[in-house]
């Protein structure tokens, strides 16, 4: 398992890959990978957002997330788990948040990782403050269900 | 009892400080130590709190030493 | 909508940026993406594995697969998918499907793509080959719910 | 009328043959096309069929041209 928090962008794929090649006890034993991004939007209820300042709480966030992964490990067979999130000023187009979670089998890869996601938006103390084409800046008041 | 407090987010704009250290005595509970923190600002109704980074109710009991935040409710993902 | 099947190995997350930075449509309307890779393991039902053969039904292939992502992008609002898929002689740590979702919303990214994996796993015209260790070859049977 | 018929994977192996082109007559449905290629062989329980690479039953009916495709059930992905 691995939690990373990046204040600087960062790009999913090395990411994934980079974690792929070091776990060597991955090699040959994983059938299955689920991945989610985030990425930030150009826009956002009606209005265009020209970037966007993620605070969150050092060190929660992290006990959290090891608490969430360690859940999902415990709900289903994963044999690893990455979690990557930035923090500090975002710009539209870049990744904010990857999940990564390799399984033996399909289900649990989509299972495992979509737990993770919810848990995260739910849990994970990250808070998103976006800058308008207004120049305005407002918080974003609450997560969605996923499907708005 | 010592309690560090930290505020986050839109809550630490509109309490306007982002931590306080309190030596005090005589707190409880998570409600106490806001209650003695902010004496003149009810804490808003979807607050959500933290005890040593772990969550909990305002009910929750503290102890000298503790780590205690309030926030909004996260917009993280 | 991208429908590939290749032949020779190929690399998930470069198909992957290829496409995304193809599409300029994306660029800063997509929240979320899913992506879902089904990779060689070199073990299965209790055997050793040295390789596989992918036969697949050329044509049928291309058609029932453009069908099933029409069929999610009806369902959901999916903004753009690629589905990559190998075929012919496939090595251990090899990947075989790629399955990648574009939306807005992360609970659309989950849906679509999985659905699109569970069509593909029951009707893309696609038949593996086993060879095992003990040099014997066996045809897989049938696919299993993904969480065997 | 002609038909165009294919065998895949372990069905194809069965068979002994990839495709046989029939210059037939009567077939109606593609059951009777099985039959007519295969005449000592019943089409295994678990079988799929495809007509001009849409799935069907083994009572969908067949025209002149059509390409009819028998196989095991697919185990890709």
């Amino acid at each position: 398992m691995a939690i990373k928090i990046y204040a600087e962008p960062f790009d999913p794929w090395q990411e994934i890959q980079a974690h792929q090649h070091s776990a060597t006890e991955l090699a040959g034993k994983f059938g299955a990978t689920n991945i989610f991004i985030g990425t930030m939007r150009d826009f956002n209820e009606g209005d265009d957002v020209l970037g966007m300042t993620l605070e969150h709480y050092p060190g929660m966030t992290e006990k959290q997330l090891e608490k969430i992964v360690t859940e999902a490990m415990r709900q289903w067979p994963v044999i690893d788990a990455l979690v990557v999130h930035r923090v500090g000023d975002i710009l539209p187009n870049e990744p904010i948040v990857l999940v990564a979670v390799w399984t033996s089998h399909r289900g649990d890869a989509f299972d495992a990782s979509r737990y993770i996601m919810e848990a995260l938006k739910s849990r994970a103390p990250f808070w998103k403050k976006e800058l308008l084409k207004s120049q305005t800046e407002r918080w974003l008041v609450k997560n969605t269900d996923g499907y708005l | 009892m010592s309690i560090k407090v930290r505020y986050f987010a839109s809550l630490k704009e509109s309490v306007g400080r982002a931590e306080d250290n309190l030596e005090c005595a005589g707190l409880a509970t998570v409600g106490d130590v806001w209650r003695f923190a902010n004496p003149d600002k009810a804490l808003p109704d979807n607050s959500l709190a933290a005890v040593n980074m772990d969550y909990v109710d305002v009910s929750s009991a503290v102890k000298d030493g503790d780590e205690v935040a309030f926030f909004p409710p996260v917009t993280g993902g």
